[in-house]
């Protein structure tokens, strides 16, 4: 299926770009820890230590006014002292407000977007390749009935509808279990695992359109080959030339596309779970919305850490599509997104 | 190149006709504009006969590949009938269509595009097989094994051979059987039997009775897969590649070796009848003499008939026996190739010859009296003989007494009065100096009037009358009656000729 | 003998790709004589529009042009550079190639203008023919009134003359006068109402009429020498012969020499007085038409001419030269004679490196007739012809 | 003459497209009937009230009755009412539009101004500082989640050394405007404005300035390496003028293109952007009418947003057949 010229022109161009390499060892690295998340995360990441709330990450300390009220002689006197909080140990990446460990949060973090982003992607790629490959080699009225289908799905901005869509349906949650955990390979882990469900399903409605562009754009122009014209000479039917003439010719931008889908899906995930609107409160998105109140009260990390999780992981995913997309040139500048 | 007998005709093309249709989508509709229609090929006639090889010449826009692949459906003809082998194929349905499929194929002209770059050469090649579900056995083709028995212990007699049916799966049946041949021969551990050749998609195994009589039995081993493969290599070889380079894939071969793979594969599913649209035109000059010749040596051997589609007339001379010349939807002139290229009768197939540059000092500074203006375009054809506006040789109406260049200015005039081409102002300027310059040689007094008329039409851009004035005198038979080529061996549709 | 235009010298050009270096034109000398035009016939990969753009300067990375001298005839140029570049001026021949990169591009319109073989893709589709042939002459005008003969890379044309010109049509880089200049250009080249098609867009007209577009628009500049790569290749053969009317009309009209690049031996034929056969980066023979067609010496353009079908009779049999064009990589090319593997009449002697000599042949019209072949001095002889089995791939160079 | 033609045929599909967005936007409101009535009804209301209410709000009637009914208030520019907020869908909408309209153009501006230069440069200027420079940047412009910029700098700017408003939108656009003409200094608004409008403009438009870059850098290799440029320049055209009137006209058209295409992007990162900021512009309403489960108010949005998306592809359908007259011939 893939011809070994693709693997040649993929390897000559990964040795020569350097951002390729990074882009690898990002991607890699991503998928290792939300693949093995229960062996990485040093804590339970829901279990909350009230008493460790609010650690700043190691290498800072945080000097903070802590009020105290007692009562002195029948009234109630408040004081406030300064109280200097160090960087705990065990909790590298500091804690959140209420004392759960950071760098676990994050580690879990990365399963859920990648889990999204992925299943989003797959799903979308689903849809919307067979019908923009359909549309894209029968032309004619089916064609045109996919455009204007598309043009009015590009007309809802895929934020505003995956609300539209969650507020109506609800944050139907899918609850996996976490095959390590059953298994006893680790323990003190949750066993178990929520994948938003519905976020998946509003992606995959909203972004098979740009999968099915990009089909129907190879389609009209792979139908013309003279190739394809043999095939149906030497008698293959309609669905033959489709299945091994039109797919494997038009896989090279639908896997480019694919790359920038995913990294496009992780940002609308954390968006989503931002604004509250995610079915799994295990996500980056969510975090920085705790971290937010906690701006102003000088605990920056909180917000911060699981935003770098974000870009590490987008940034990685985006070189490996200009890798992708260098190497075996296939077109495509500026489809896709969320 | 065959001697000019002519075996009766494998395929006949009857008026056939192929239209596409622009702006009709549901918006122009909406918008008013009506559906305007391209006529690519516009009513062709013709035969092609067993074991003969005809041309179809034409410049680009003629419509000659579009009529290639209508022959075989890679496109629907809007109406005219195909005949193939006495079948009309634009009715068949499909199950006699790949029946069809099996007995006309097709290459193609560029090498990069023919060949999918995602498919390994074998599988190129297979894949017809593939499709077919060859190579089935056919039930009317016997299947013998002849056994020489080398060994002392045996004799002849003794023995008898069995051969699967399905034997001609792997041998190709000579006058109707697929024959075998197995030696028997004495080893350390018994008797065996060992194949002549197909050793590698045949197994043989020998049976010793207990009243010394041997069965040698011989059955298909190997898998349809393997079967293919083999046949692919034969075919990778017959057409001058190495059948051991089945796995490497297209860009790793030059233009040459491409069109190669593409003709293996044309071949693959054992067609009579061979569209070639333009094999050639993309290869360089000495790839192109192995490839011309390849197309000969194959003809011969398997018998094909082939219908050579080509721009380039020298090498249209030199593998044709018959000739079509084409010019924008339909068909100037017919006929066997020395009598077209020594004698030609349509005077655009002479402009044709004239312009084509040879390769030969006497070639040198040589001046060509060519066609004025473009192909004109194929959505509005010129009414009557469509090569009047850029025919040397108009026929002037009687009455009407003026050398062909003059007349030729006068039918370039028409053409942009009514394409409304001319700019007033320039008329404006004078009448007589428009014309003066328009037409570089004097006219005879009559016609100057009729001109200056016109003319006077165009200053004050009544077209209609402008048009109709000039229409009155010089309307020719060639815009009027569209010409017909006859039934004879050598025809042309041009008035000069009938 | 006609005076010499333009004189190349040992004209080197390679490609430095990933897969090696690729030697496109290896050591080339050819003459253009004034007045005349110069043939280069070779078929696919031999070199033939890489020699093209060297001379204009044109080769794009990873090309460069490694060595070669290219001489041109300019008098006035030959003046102003005879102190700065002394060892660059012979006479009245300038090496363009020790110029200052501003004066090179100086010559790209008065001393040589180039077309190219496919006429669409050689025009912006989305600016008016009439506009892009008014550029050419504006650039040129605009060269003119500047005495030094050298260009700077913007002359004047900056981000913010091309904001002024998108959003203020009125004051245009292009003055009226171009236009109008470009329209009568496009008249001169036989293009029908030429004030109409000048406003229209390349999409909207024929590739014949187009190429006659390109023919104004290399006119622009009155060049010496016109470079045509392929001029007719695209085109059908009645527009075809309309064209090479053309061109050689304008050349006796503007008696400019023109460099005629192409695979069609017809169109070398009715077209050129001298030839030049490339073949794999080389020019493998050299000379008069009648030299190279009547009585070629290098096995290649015999088997050449030989396989070309002949419209007035249809030979039997077609003899076409065995084997494939070679890859010119510089790895699998060794110092030998590159036709050697293809040649009927290799020998031993063949497999050394072989100068370009001349043709001792007293019947021929001895006008420089040179050949990079060893029969044109020793008959081939039967004894030491090479092995048919010779295996050529042990041949990979050293260093590889 | 050939672009109006063009111009009407491009109107006739975006109202195809707009009508296709109402049908979607019913489909929603139909899959959620029983909201609308709990909208309005008391909680403990029984089914006989519930039935009556349907009835005056005419869900009973069937579908397509609805479904014209809704499309005649449509035209008419009645968005429908809002049960929970008691008043009608399209005062309040058309209020909150400018807001965003203005976020939204900052954002565009400041992209379109920033990335077409740096794009160009990059790309004329090849393996240069500015060639690393813009593509870093690029890169981790489209890998950054624009709330989390807006927060990143609210966090540095903001708190650290409080010159930037962190929320709200004290001055606005029309301010500005006013404040030419009116009492008020001009400078001083325009400093106010700039102060609310700079963090949540910088946090939207960053996505779309490394977009446009990218676009712009990879359209101008691949026209500058196409044959006719190498032709152009055997004219003897000066170098700019080959990269600029050449090249980088034919690069804009598709960058145009996307742009239209990446609109909905634009809306919804400017959704979130206002959630950061608290931005009073249509994308809050929009989450608050979500949460408040305000259907007749969501779907007015929707069609508001659905329109807009329509218009800006039609204008930029037309810039696009300016720049290059192809795309009106075939």
């Amino acid at each position: 299926m893939v011809s070994k010229r693709v693997v040649q022109n993929l390897r000559k161009e990964f040795r020569q770009s350097g951002l390729a390499k990074l882009g690898l060892v990002l991607v890699v690295s991503i998928i290792l820890v939300a693949v093995f998340a229960p062996f990485i995360a040093p804590h339970n990441p829901t279990t909350q230590e009230l008493g460790q709330a609010q650690l700043p990450p190691l290498g800072f300390s945080e000097t903070k006014e802590a009020t105290t009220s007692e009562m002195v002689d029948g009234e109630v006197v408040t004081k406030t002292v300064e109280k200097r909080v160090e960087a705990n140990a065990a909790h590298p990446l500091g804690t959140d407000g209420l004392g759960r460990d950071m760098l676990s949060r994050t580690v879990y973090g990365a399963r859920t977007s990648l889990m999204v982003g992925v299943l989003g992607t797959v799903f979308a790629a689903l849809v919307g390749v067979p019908i923009g490959l359909i549309a894209g080699y029968y032309g004619g009225k089916f064609d045109d009935g996919l455009m204007r289908f598309a043009d009015v799905s590009l007309a809802f901005p895929s934020l505003v509808l995956a609300i539209a869509l969650i507020g109506l349906w609800g944050r139907a949650a899918v609850v996996l279990p976490d095959p390590f955990v059953s298994a006893g390979l680790v323990s003190g882990m949750p066993s178990t695992f929520t994948l938003p469900g519905t976020v998946v399903i509003v992606v995959g409605l909203v972004n098979w359109v740009w999968f099915a562009r990009i089909a129907r754009g190879e389609a009209l122009s792979l139908r013309d080959e003279e190739y394809v014209k043999a095939a149906r000479a030497l008698g293959a039917s309609d669905s033959t030339i489709l299945g091994s003439h039109m797919l494997p010719n038009a896989i090279t931008p639908i896997i480019v596309l694919a790359t920038v889908q995913v990294a496009a899906i992780i940002l609308l995930e954390s968006s989503l779970s931002f604004l509250g609107f995610s079915g799994t409160t295990l996500s980056w998105g969510f975090d920085i919305a705790q971290g937010r109140n906690y701006i102003s009260s000088g605990q920056w990390w909180i917000a911060t850490i699981p935003g770098l999780a974000i870009m590490w992981s987008v940034i990685g995913i985006n070189l490996i599509g200009d890798w992708l997309r260098d190497a075996l040139d296939p077109g495509i500048e500026g489809e896709g997104g969320v | 190149m065959t001697e000019l007998d002519l075996g009766d005709p494998l395929l006949q093309v009857q008026d056939l006709e192929k239209y596409y249709y622009e702006q009709d989508s549901f918006l122009d509709s909406l918008l008013g504009n009506e559906a305007r229609s391209v006529k690519a090929v516009d009513g062709i006639s013709f035969d092609v006969h067993e074991g003969e090889t005809l041309g179809l010449v034409g410049e680009s826009g003629c419509g000659k590949s579009t009529t290639g692949e209508t022959l075989l459906r890679l496109r629907e003809a809007t109406n005219g009938t195909v005949t193939f082998d006495g079948e009309d194929v634009l009715a068949l349905d499909n199950e006699e269509m790949e029946q069809f499929r099996r007995r006309a194929q097709i290459v193609f002209q560029d090498p990069f595009s023919s060949l999918d770059p995602r498919m390994s050469v074998g599988a190129i090649v297979t894949e017809g097989l593939k499709i077919h579900g060859l190579p089935a056995t056919n039930p009317d083709v016997e299947t013998a094994v002849d056994v020489t028995v080398e060994a002392a212990s045996v004799d002849a007699s003794q023995v008898t051979a069995t051969a699967a049916d399905d034997l001609d799966r792997v041998v190709d049946p000579e006058n109707g059987v697929a024959r075998v041949r197995v030696t028997l021969h004495e080893t350390a551990d018994g008797l065996k039997a060992t194949l002549d050749d197909h050793g590698e998609l045949l197994g043989v195994d020998v049976e010793e009775a207990g009243d010394g009589s041997v069965t040698v039995s011989v059955e298909v081993s190997a898998s349809d897969r393997k079967i293919r493969r083999t046949r692919a290599g034969r075919l990778l070889e017959r057409v001058g590649l190495s059948s051991d380079q089945l796995d490497r894939y297209p860009h790793e071969y030059s233009g040459g070796q491409r069109q190669r793979v593409g003709i293996a594969r044309a071949l693959a599913l054992d067609p009579e009848f061979i569209v070639l649209d333009e094999p050639v035109s993309a290869l360089d000059v000495s790839v192109q003499a192995q490839v011309l010749n390849l197309l000969d040596d194959l003809q011969d051997e398997f018998g094909l008939t082939y219908l050579f589609i080509a721009h380039d007339l020298s090498v249209v001379r030199h593998i044709c026996d018959r000739v079509a010349v084409m010019y924008l939807g339909k068909v100037a002139e017919i006929g066997p190739t020395d009598e077209i290229f020594e004698a030609p009768e349509h005077p655009y197939t002479k402009a044709l010859l004239e312009s084509v540059p040879r390769a030969e000092v006497s070639e040198q500074g040589r001046r060509v009296e060519t066609l004025s203006g473009d192909v004109p375009s194929p959505r509005n054809p010129p009414s009557g003989c469509r090569f009047r506006t850029r025919c040397p040789q108009v026929i002037p109406p009687d009455g009407v007494e003026l050398e062909q260049q003059a007349f030729r200015r006068v039918m370039d005039l028409r053409d942009s009065v009514e394409g409304r081409d001319i700019n007033p102002d320039n008329v404006r300027g004078g009448t007589a100096a428009f014309r003066k310059s328009f037409f570089e040689m004097e006219l005879p007094r009559e016609d100057v009037e009729v001109v200056e008329e016109a003319l006077g039409y165009v200053v004050t851009e009544d077209w209609d009358a402008a048009a109709e004035t000039l229409r009155e005198r010089y309307e020719s038979i060639c815009e009027t009656t569209e010409p017909v080529t006859g039934e004879e061996r050598h025809t042309a549709a041009c008035h000069l000729v009938d | 003998m006609t005076e010499e235009i333009l004189r190349v010298r040992n004209l080197t050009t390679r490609f430095f790709t990933e897969e090696g270096q690729i030697n496109a034109v290896e050591h080339v000398d050819f003459d253009v004589r004034d007045g005349e035009v110069f043939g280069i016939v070779g078929e696919s990969g031999s070199g033939k529009s890489v020699t093209a753009l060297s001379i204009i300067d044109l080769v794009e990375s990873p090309g460069r042009i490694v060595e070669g001298e290219v001489w041109y005839r300019n008098a006035d140029l030959a003046d102003e550079h005879r102190e700065s570049h002394p060892d660059a001026v012979d006479g009245e021949f300038v090496d363009i190639r020790q110029l200052p990169e501003a004066t090179r591009r100086w010559l790209r319109g008065p001393a040589f203008a180039t077309i190219f073989q496919d006429p669409m893709s050689s025009l912006n589709p989305s600016i008016t023919v009439g506009e892009q042939i008014a550029e050419a002459v504006e650039v040129q005008r605009r060269a003119r009134a500047n005495p030094r003969r050298t260009r700077s890379r913007t002359q004047g044309y900056g981000l913010s003359r091309f904001l002024l010109d998108s959003v203020l049509p009125s004051q245009h880089y292009v003055s009226e006068e171009s236009h109008d200049h470009a329209v009568e250009l496009l008249e001169q080249v036989g293009i029908p109402d030429p004030a109409e098609r000048a406003t229209e867009y390349p999409h909207q007209f024929s590739g014949g009429m187009l190429q006659r577009a390109m023919v104004a628009q290399a006119l622009a500049g009155e060049p010496d020498v016109l470079i045509a790569d392929e001029p007719t290749t695209a085109l059908d053969v009645t527009i075809q012969a309309q064209i090479l009317n053309l061109l050689s009309d304008l050349q006796q009209e503007e008696d400019m020499s023109v460099v005629l690049i192409t695979h069609n031996l017809g169109v070398i034929a009715r077209m050129c007085n001298r030839v030049g056969v490339m073949y794999a980066g080389e020019i493998v023979e050299r000379g008069s038409l009648v030299d190279v067609f009547e009585n070629p010496v290098h096995p290649y353009t015999q088997g050449l001419l030989g396989s070309i079908p002949d419209i007035e009779d249809p030979s039997p049999r077609l003899s076409p030269i065995e084997g494939n064009v070679p890859s010119l990589l510089d790895s699998q090319m060794g110092d030998r004679c590159y036709f050697a593997d293809r040649c009927p009449k290799a020998m031993e002697v063949c497999l050394t490196p072989v100068a370009e000599r001349d043709v001792q042949d007293e019947s021929a019209s001895t006008d420089g007739h040179r050949v990079r072949c060893v029969l044109a001095d020793q008959p081939y002889n039967e004894a030491d012809a090479l092995a048919e089995s010779y295996d050529w791939s042990t041949e990979v160079s050293a260093d590889d | 003459m050939a672009l109006g033609r063009f111009a009407i045929k491009r109107t006739l599909q975006g109202i195809g497209v707009v009508w296709g967005v109402i049908t979607v936007v019913f489909a929603l409101r139909f899959v959620t009937p029983g909201s609308a009535i709990n909208a309005v009804a008391p909680l403990d209301a029984d089914q006989e009230t519930r039935q009556a209410i349907a009835a005056e709000l005419g869900l009973d009637q069937p579908l397509y009755l609805q479904y014209g009914q809704y499309l005649f208030d449509l035209i008419q520019g009645d968005l429908g009412f809002s049960y929970i907020r008691g008043q009608a869908v399209t005062p309040l909408v058309l209020s909150k539009i400018p807001a965003t309209v203005e976020l939204a153009l900052a954002a565009t501006f400041v992209a379109i101004v920033l990335s077409i230069p740096l794009g160009v440069l990059s790309a004329t200027r090849r393996n240069q500082p500015v060639d690393y420079g813009a593509t870093l940047f690029s890169l981790v412009g489209i890998s950054t989640p624009n709330f989390w910029l807006g927060i990143m700098m609210i966090l540095v700017l903001a708190v650290e050394f409080g010159i930037f408003n962190t929320s709200g939108r004290g001055v606005n656009a029309g301010d500005v405007l006013l404040s030419i003409v009116g009492p008020e200094r001009f400078l001083d608004t325009l400093i106010g404005w700039l102060t609310y409008i700079t963090l949540p403009a910088i946090a939207l438009g960053t996505y779309f300035t490394a977009l446009i870059t990218r676009l712009t850098r990879s359209g101008m290799l691949e026209e500058l390496g196409k044959p006719y440029i190498r032709a152009t320049r055997a004219k003897g055209l000066p170098e700019t003028l080959v990269q600029y009137k050449h090249a980088l006209r034919n690069t804009l058209t598709p960058v145009i293109t996307v742009l239209g295409l990446q609109l909905g992007t634009l809306i919804g990162g400017a959704v979130i952007t206002e959630a950061v900021f608290t931005w009073p512009g249509l994308g809050t309403l929009i989450i608050r009418s979500i949460n408040l489960r305000d259907w007749p108010l969501l779907q007015g949005s929707l069609i508001v947003i659905g329109i807009s998306f329509v218009l800006v592809n039609i204008l930029v359908d037309m810039i696009y057949a300016y720049l290059d007259p192809r795309v009106v011939y075939d």
